[in-house]
């Protein structure tokens, strides 16, 4: 095997042979090593990043759904930015321009969540309707600490109920400020690096993507929809889903809500 | 972090330590000869010479470690005042008791040594394999390798057969060094029986 | 500080790390390799020194002179001298370590002294009509026999039937046969290619004469002679007749070749060929017996020993040979006796020496021979043979454990002896068979000492040569000065011939032959379904456990419990090849396995003797004497 | 009680019913194991094979199990060097399959050989003209590839992820992956092929001796080509297996008709190479070599059929089906093609192994047949539950087939 | 070197003689210290370095005539189809010699060789070598026993070779007496139906048997050079020991 063991010969056939062999070795290791430098490099800010790459490759396709098909312009498009529409040349194209945060309004996340910018320059992130009522009122929430920085689709905050267990998404990247809770309607104070919401939903998009998103979570659940009729009709969303029916599949409902493979 | 750094060296260290230290000690058993032999007092003393208990007929084979009753011509009582020689004769001459020394150097049942070939042939000195047995006092303990059952003479002294010398033991290795820088390298079944 | 489970993942970590850096994992591989190399469970050769020793093969009448490679004292491979060796013979140093080997003295299976069988036998040897079967007629052993049994009222000697010599007794002894002068051997049954007088001499010899080979199987002898007569089993003598008629014979008026054909089975047209090559390609010699397998009987024998007679065999390829010189107190001898010749249950008292090699005979026919409860000794190294049947059995020294004398091979043409020393010592426990007879004759003495005196009987001559076996120098008798070189001689292996032989033709007046008999036989021999048994040379002693190459491993010897079949015949009873069938014969019957062979003749079942054999058994029918053949049954099993 | 460990939004049966089905299984591998470990400790006396009969189930198997187990390597090359992303949906299957078909041949190997503590010889003391070197290097290597391959697979376990080292790992390592698939393309393409060249380079035996280029004679490319016709095949096989024990969709049927076509193209391929080879051998290869091949098929039950069937029946017949899109587009067919070209690689296997020793080389010896007895049966079975079990695991915890979610809507 | 150190050994065996005893067989067994057959052991399970068959014409009885095929390790000289398989270089050929060597100490026992060989010349160890109680003290030290799970074949009794050597060496000599060096199975043969020795040596007394016309080799279209050579007055045994090719354009087959 090697010049110095018994039956090697400076051979054609040895040289080629073992060298094809030792190379083919080598590329292993190296790619292993590789693989475990780089992870080993990274000092856990690109988890976040990661994790959410990596899940929203798992995602099912029709989770993954283009913004633009609600309004129609994209029938059939599936987003391949990771629901990051400031980084999608076609977003750009159909959606020119900065939509500037205005107070008061609310922005929707694909994740459920909202951020609604504040006088103060800070942005309250909250849980929209659908959210809240399928969560109800958490067991556990372990909201970040003040000063703790978030990121866009990164977590924001842990929440379990009836053993099923979600992180919710960011909607802003920023630092967090204050924390509340389902009570008082939000849950996080958070003071955003910027106010490109480019990527985030409003208005009469961020109705038709919820409506599609009520159906989304009522497949999830069992027969009958219990999820009523919903705020575009004027419809009520019932107070506390889970405790309306604990039998449901809560961690399918909390995965499929909160885009958690 | 560090802390995690400090036991991974710990860990790193135990392993070699054990396994350049502990290892080969744990390997070997030592078993003593049966007498203690003492090789200059029979060449000095008595001077006879080394062919006069090892010699090589013309067959071709050895004779290796003499027989006891050709220890029993001169001590079929003890000549001097020796433990070791009294052990001789009260364990083995009186009784006519082959004594079951053990052979530093023996080569295993599947090899074919010729010490006719190595002697007439390559002109050896029994000194280039045997090294300065011929003028021991005393004979050290025999090292058998608890696994495979060799004497450590085959593998050689140092565990790692690195800086013992041109050959550092009597593995198939160092027989196959010899052979091939005098080109008598033919093929496996030359010294493998 | 307390340990973390991350922590001590973190140590091994470090630690499997560390250890590829160590010699520990490289060797420890490679001494576990070395192991599978030298398992302490692999058996180990002896060391020591390597010496030559020779010895003479008493495993067979041939006794072939052997180069036995000794590691110390213990034989490691033997070789013949200037020849081969057959497979018994290249195994002898197994023996001793037989696995079956007889430990101790027995009696009815539980262990007794020596000096109590001693006892007993004396005991009821004082009644008279004592016999010893001499399994190895014409060693110093057999004179001790003799001697004692000629002092016995109704003692009886007796010799196991199929001799190689059986042709020569039956033309009254003291002949030799002298193939070397042959150019035609008429050979009934007689298995001259695979074990017959001293191989060696017979295939020396046999490119100068041409072999017909008159026998129902197709032996090696068979297939290898340059005519074979597949005679019917049993029609051989008639078959003699035949080439006797053809010779010239008043006696065998009747047997003209076509009514010889009729009976046999042989061409008329080959039968003449045969004899007019006995007539013209002269010297021819006429062979019979020999075969392990079986005799013929008296009157076979008579007829196949005649053609020797017609065919002028005597003095040319028959010729007289003097007998070995025997010390003095030998004068008295009881005579031979053929085992037909002994009444039913006319033996008390039964010794048998089961000296190697001797052929088979079946128990059932011994057995007849007996007096209700008589005793039967004897000494033998194994319970395959005679000694599961004894009420004593007396464990007896193998080949190279005993100092033994060799007599002349049949084919010898001069006189010749030669010792086969112990190279071994032998257990305590044994005896050698003669020792023991005299010690129940209470003559004292051992065969030791009557050996020393034979030697120095033979020294007095003056006459004949001594060859070494070591180089194959030959000193002529007269310049050894005393008898004790010439012990030395033969004990460092040599042997000695007697001067040449005497070429006068023997006066022989031959007894007619009982034509009437074998045409009788023959005429019954008739039979559908013949059973024939065949065996080797040895093939009822026991053999080493290497014979597992020849029986088991390869099958070129086939072996117990195989009943070869022509595939015709085999079709006929619906009997497959490998399958199983019984053969029955009028005293018993036994399960075989079918094994189909073109080169068996119709209507013949072939089956192999071995130690122990049951086949034999089944082959001694009473209204049917002989055992070589017997008419049988057969169907599947 | 082990929800956290399974996917969400995936259905998984009970802990009660995945054990019950596990343990008959386990079972199966105990036998196994205590067989294997009679041959390892009393020596290979205790199997039937003998010196006519060196080769016997275990070596036949090994070569079936191999050839099967190309679906990995070959999907692997089409998903990530031929970026045929339609096959995602497989590809995690096919590495597991992978892993258990090889993994299992090797420890196969082990007891095979009457020496296994020597194995490492073969590396140390490599006699680089012996296809058998070439094999055991490429399978080695290559089950070292197909562990990395499984690691990503096995770190996307829900639990797993959690951990965040695991998760970057994971993520690195699957961006490198196609070069592990380029790795594995290269090694299964040669040890494939010396499978094939083991038998075709024995000038002793006519009956498998072939002629070929260079060191590699022609069997060395028709194991090749036939394992990678195969390969999909078999994913076919396995998938609707699972699909119907687990009364699951878990793949799309496009993705298993579109592997149904590539087995299909390539089958044809190797049917129309085999066939050519065949004509030669019988008109030029065995003849010149002394034995006029009509010999080979004189003797017991393997005839001329043999032939026909591995040619016609599982080869052209399966390769027309596939070929044929209405055909294979209804999964009756599709399968029942599918598994006539799986039984057509297994029969070449064996006809390469047994028939290969079952006729005589030599003019006067006999035409011998061999049967496995139940320590033989017993070392394969193990290795069958064992495969049986690693992937049941697999499927039970890991996210073998992606589409698996979409399709439980 | 001196030119006679380097030898091409081979035999030449009469078939016409061979009596089928199996000497040749026992002989080679204590030889070569090769154990009895264990109880289950058959004859497709045994070891035989050398091993004798028995042919026959195929005719009915009585035209029926049997011979003895004596088949042993053809140590082929061309292409020797165990030496290129062996994953380990466990076979090799002895340069010196042209012995096909077989050596157990590496073999891994993977038995490809055993496929490869077309001679069935090659015995694998299906069991622990077992002697009966004692009996190993009749060992040939000359030769090691083989443990279980290794391939072994006739390698010419090469232990007697080793003997040979150390006997000229001890002489002074590197060339050895041929008379000292005939391999078991030459010497025990009563028929003398086999010889032994150097092919290159043209005068030699296999040599010249070799060249006969009766001469052949077994499956010599296999081009694998045999060293053994078989001899035969009779045809049948020629027709029997030889596939008749039918309808091949090669070269007219000979032996």
């Amino acid at each position: 095997m090697l010049p110095n063991v018994y039956g090697f010969q400076w051979s054609a056939g040895h040289l080629i042979f073992l060298g094809a062999f030792f190379v083919v070795g080598t590329i292993i290791a190296i790619t292993l090593a590789m693989a475990l430098v780089r992870s080993l490099r990274d000092k856990g800010h690109k988890v976040e990043t990661i994790r959410w790459k990596s899940e929203f490759g798992d995602l099912p396709e029709r989770d993954r759904a283009c913004r633009h098909q609600f309004d129609g312009r994209l029938p059939g498009r599936v987003c391949g930015n990771g629901f990051d529409c400031r980084l999608c040349a076609k977003h750009a194209e159909i959606a020119p321009g900065t939509a500037a945060a205005e107070p008061k309004e609310r922005y929707h996340h694909r994740g459920h969540t909202w951020a609604q910018p504040q006088p103060d320059g800070t942005v309250l992130v909250g849980l929209d309707d659908l959210a809240t009522s399928l969560t109800g009122t958490p067991e556990r929430l372990d909201l970040p600490a003040p000063g703790t920085r978030v990121q866009v689709n990164g977590t924001a905050w842990r929440m379990e109920r009836n053993g099923a267990s979600a992180r919710v998404l960011s909607p802003v990247d920023g630092k967090v400020v204050e924390t509340g809770d389902s009570g008082r309607g939000w849950y996080l104070k958070i003071r955003p690096d910027n106010v490109d919401f480019r990527h985030l939903l409003r208005g009469r998009e961020a109705r038709a993507w919820l409506q599609r998103e009520m159906d989304r979570m009522g497949a999830l659940l069992p027969a009958p929809a219990v999820v009523g009729p919903t705020m575009a009709d004027g419809g009520e969303l019932v107070e506390d889903a889970a405790k309306a029916m604990p039998e449901a599949d809560w961690d399918a409902v909390w995965g499929g809500l909160f885009l958690q493979p | 972090m560090i802390r995690g750094k400090l036991f991974f060296a710990a860990g790193l260290l135990a392993s070699l330590s054990a396994g350049w230290l502990g290892f080969p000690s744990m390997l070997y058993e030592r078993v003593p000869q049966p007498l203690d032999f003492n090789h200059v007092a029979h060449t000095e003393k008595a001077s006879m010479s080394c062919q006069d208990c090892h010699s090589l007929k013309e067959d071709g084979t050895f004779s290796g470690i003499p027989k006891v009753e050709s220890c029993a011509a001169c001590h079929a009582e003890p000549m001097g005042t020796t433990k070791a020689e009294k052990l001789l004769v009260e364990r083995y001459v009186k009784p006519q008791r082959e004594i079951p020394w053990l052979v530093y150097s023996r080569q295993p049942q599947n090899v074919w040594f010729s010490h006719a070939s190595h002697l007439k042939l390559a002109k050896f000195e029994c000194t280039e394999c045997h090294g300065g047995h011929g003028k021991t006092r005393h004979l050290r303990p025999f090292e058998r390798n608890r696994i495979s059952g060799y004497s450590r003479d085959i593998w050689g002294p140092s565990i790692s057969r690195i800086g013992a010398g041109r050959r550092p033991g009597m593995k198939m290795d160092d027989c196959i060094d010899c052979h091939r820088a005098n080109h008598r390298e033919h093929s496996c079944i030359e010294c493998h029986k | 500080m307390k340990l973390a489970r991350r922590d001590l993942l973190k140590l091994a970590g470090g630690a499997a790390l560390g250890t590829f850096f160590t010699p520990a994992p490289w060797k420890a591989l490679d001494d576990v390799s070395i192991w599978t190399q030298n398992w302490s469970w692999m058996p180990v050769p002896p060391r020591g020194e390597a010496t030559t020793r020779f010895t003479t093969c008493t495993l067979c009448p041939a006794g072939c002179p052997v180069r036995a490679r000794c590691i110390g004292k213990q034989p490691v491979s033997l070789a013949g001298v200037g020849g081969g060796l057959c497979p018994a013979g290249l195994a002898g140093h197994h023996l001793p370590h037989y696995p079956g080997r007889v430990r101790g003295a027995s009696h009815r299976g539980t262990r007794c002294t020596m000096d109590a069988a001693v006892a007993a036998v004396r005991e009821v040897a004082k009644g008279g009509r004592v016999a010893i079967l001499d399994q190895r007629p014409g060693r110093t052993a057999s004179l001790v026999y003799r001697r004692w049994l000629a002092g016995q009222e109704g003692g009886l000697y007796l010799t196991p039937p199929a001799r190689e010599d059986a042709t020569l007794v039956a033309l009254g002894g003291g002949l030799a046969f002298n193939l070397d002068e042959a150019r035609t051997v008429v050979s009934f049954g007689a298995p001259l290619m695979e074990g017959w007088g001293s191989m060696a001499r017979v295939l020396e010899s046999r490119p100068k004469f041409h072999l017909v080979q008159i026998e129902a199987r197709q032996s090696r002898t068979a297939s290898m002679a340059d005519t074979w007569l597949p005679a019917k089993p049993g029609t051989e003598a008639a078959l003699a007749l035949g080439l006797a008629h053809l010779l010239g014979s008043q006696d065998a008026g009747r047997f003209t070749p076509e009514y010889v054909e009729r009976i046999t089975g042989v061409p008329a047209a080959q039968v003449r060929q045969v004899a007019r090559r006995m007539k013209d390609a002269g010297p021819a010699v006429v062979i019979g017996g020999g075969d392990p397998a079986g005799p013929f009987n008296r009157e076979e024998e008579q007829a196949i020993a005649g053609l020797n007679l017609l065919a002028g065999a005597m003095g040319r390829t028959i010729v007289p040979r003097a007998e070995v010189p025997v010390p003095a107190g030998f004068d008295k001898l009881a005579a031979e006796t053929a085992l037909d010749d002994v009444p039913d249950g006319g033996i008390r008292l039964l010794i048998i020496d089961e000296a190697a090699s001797g052929n088979p005979v079946p128990w059932s026919y011994l057995k007849r021979k007996l007096a209700p409860g008589a005793m039967v000794a004897a000494a033998a190294c194994s319970l395959d043979g005679y000694a599961s049947h004894a009420d004593y059995v007396l464990p007896a020294p193998v080949y190279m454990e005993t100092a033994q004398d060799v007599p002349a091979a049949c084919d010898s043409p001069a006189a010749t002896f030669s010792m086969a020393p112990g190279l071994l010592a032998p257990p305590e426990e044994t005896i050698e068979p003669a020792d023991f007879v005299l010690r129940v004759a209470g003559e004292g003495g051992t065969l030791a000492e009557l050996l020393k005196a034979r030697v120095e009987a033979i020294h007095k001559t003056r006459r004949g040569s001594v060859v070494t076996y070591a180089d194959g120098t030959a000193t002529p008798l007269a310049e050894m000065a005393s008898a004790d070189d010439l012990a030395k001689a033969f004990k460092a292996g040599a042997r000695w011939t007697d001067a040449g032989t005497s070429s006068e033709a023997p006066g022989i007046a031959f007894a007619a032959v009982d034509a009437a008999a074998i045409e009788r036989r023959a005429a019954s021999a008739q039979f559908p379904l013949a059973l024939v048994p065949f065996g080797w040379r040895g093939a009822a002693g026991p053999v080493s456990p290497i014979f597992s190459k020849l029986y088991q491993e390869s099958r070129v010897r086939s072996s117990e419990g195989e009943a070869r079949l022509n595939p015709a015949t085999a079709r006929e009873y619906g009997i497959l090849d490998g399958g199983l069938m019984v053969v029955e014969t009028s005293c018993g019957s036994q399960a075989m396995t079918a094994c189909l062979d073109e080169g068996v003749m119709p209507g013949v079942i072939e089956a192999a003797i071995e130690p122990g054999t049951g086949v034999l058994e089944i082959c001694d029918v009473e209204d049917w004497c002989g055992w070589r053949t017997a008419p049988a049954r057969m169907r599947r099993a | 009680m082990d929800k956290e460990l399974i996917i969400r939004g995936v259905r998984r049966a009970s802990m009660g019913r995945f054990l019950l089905w596990l343990v008959p299984w386990a079972a199966l591998l105990a036998f196994g194991v205590y067989a294997a470990g009679l041959c390892l400790y009393k020596g290979l006396g205790e199997t039937n094979m003998d010196n006519r009969f060196a080769f016997g189930l275990w070596i036949f198997l090994d070569l079936s199990v191999i050839a099967l187990g190309a679906g990995a390597f070959f999907t692997g090359f089409l998903f990530y060097i031929l970026k045929k992303k339609e096959l995602k949906a497989v590809i995690n299957s096919a590495v597991v399959i992978g892993f258990v078909c090889y993994s299992g041949a090797v420890v196969v190997l082990a007891v095979d050989v009457g020496q296994p503590l020597r194995a490492w010889f073969t590396f140390w003391h490599p006699n680089v003209h012996s296809m058998l070197t070439e094999v055991t290097f490429c399978i080695t290597c290559y089950l070292g590839v197909l562990a990395v391959e499984y690691v990503p697979i096995l770190l996307k376990n829900r639990k797993l992820r959690e951990v965040p080292r695991f998760l970057v790992f994971e993520w690195e390592l699957h961006r490198l992956m196609y070069v592990l698939a380029a790795v594995g393309t290269f090694l299964s393409f040669f040890h494939q092929g010396s499978l094939g060249g083991l038998y075709g380079v024995l000038q002793g035996r006519p009956f498998a001796f072939r002629e070929g280029f260079a060191l590699w004679p022609s069997t060395f490319f028709l194991f090749i080509l036939s394992a990678m016709a195969v390969g999909p095949s078999f994913m076919v096989l396995t998938t609707s297996l699972v699909q119907k024990i687990t009364r699951k969709a878990l793949v799309k049927p496009e993705v298993m008709q579109e592997m149904g076509r590539i087995s299909g193209i390539l089958l044809i391929v190797y049917v129309l190479a085999k066939t050519v080879d065949t004509l030669v051998w019988i008109n030029s290869t065995s003849p010149s070599l002394g034995f006029p091949a009509h010999r080979f098929y004189a003797s017991g039950p393997f005839g001329t059929w043999i032939l026909f069937a591995e040619i016609v029946l599982f080869g052209l017949v399966p390769a027309l089906i596939l070929l044929s899109r209405d055909r294979r587009a209804r999964m009756p067919w599709l399968i029942s093609a599918a598994s006539l070209a799986c039984c057509g690689i297994v029969l070449n296997r064996f006809v390469m192994t047994i028939q290969t020793q079952a006729v005589p080389s030599l003019p006067f010896l006999p035409f011998v047949t061999y049967t496995p007895n139940w320590q033989e049966v017993g070392t394969f079975l193990a290795v069958v539950a064992y495969g049986v079990l690693v992937y049941s695991i697999s499927f039970r915890y890991l996210p073998l087939f992606p589409q698996e979610k979409d399709l439980a809507r | 070197m001196a030119a006679k150190t380097k030898a091409r050994y081979g035999m030449s065996i009469d078939v016409d003689r061979c009596t089928g005893c199996g000497a040749c067989m026992v002989a080679c067994a204590v030889e070569n210290n090769i154990p009895p057959a264990p109880e289950g052991a058959t004859d497709r399970k045994g070891i035989t370095w050398i091993r004798v068959y028995k042919i026959d014409n195929g005719l009915p009885f009585p035209q029926n005539r049997s011979a003895w095929v004596p088949v042993l390790c053809q140590q082929c000289g061309e292409h020797t189809p165990c030496v290129s398989v062996c994953p380990q270089n466990a076979v090799e050929v002895d340069k010196t010699t042209g012995v096909v060597g077989q050596i157990p100490e590496r073999c891994l026992g993977c038995r490809y060789c055993m496929a490869a060989c077309p001679y069935q010349a090659r015995y694998f160890n299906w069991w622990d070598p077992v002697w009966p109680a004692g009996m190993e003290k009749t060992l040939n030290p000359t030769v090691s026993p083989r443990m279980r799970g290794v391939v072994e074949k006739c390698n010419f009794c090469h232990g007697r070779l080793h003997e040979a050597r150390a006997k000229a060496a001890a002489a002074g000599r590197r060339e050895i007496d041929p008379a000292d060096y005939v391999p078991a199975c030459v010497e025990a043969c009563p028929a003398q139906a086999i010889t032994f020795g150097d092919l290159d040596d043209r005068n030699s007394q296999v040599a010249r048997e070799s060249r006969e016309g009766s001469a052949f080799h077994l499956l010599e279209r296999l081009h694998t050079g045999p060293k053994i050579t078989y001899r035969s007055g009779r045809p049948w045994v020629h027709d029997a020991l030889e596939i008749k090719v039918a309808n091949n354009k090669k070269e007219p087959v000979r032996g």
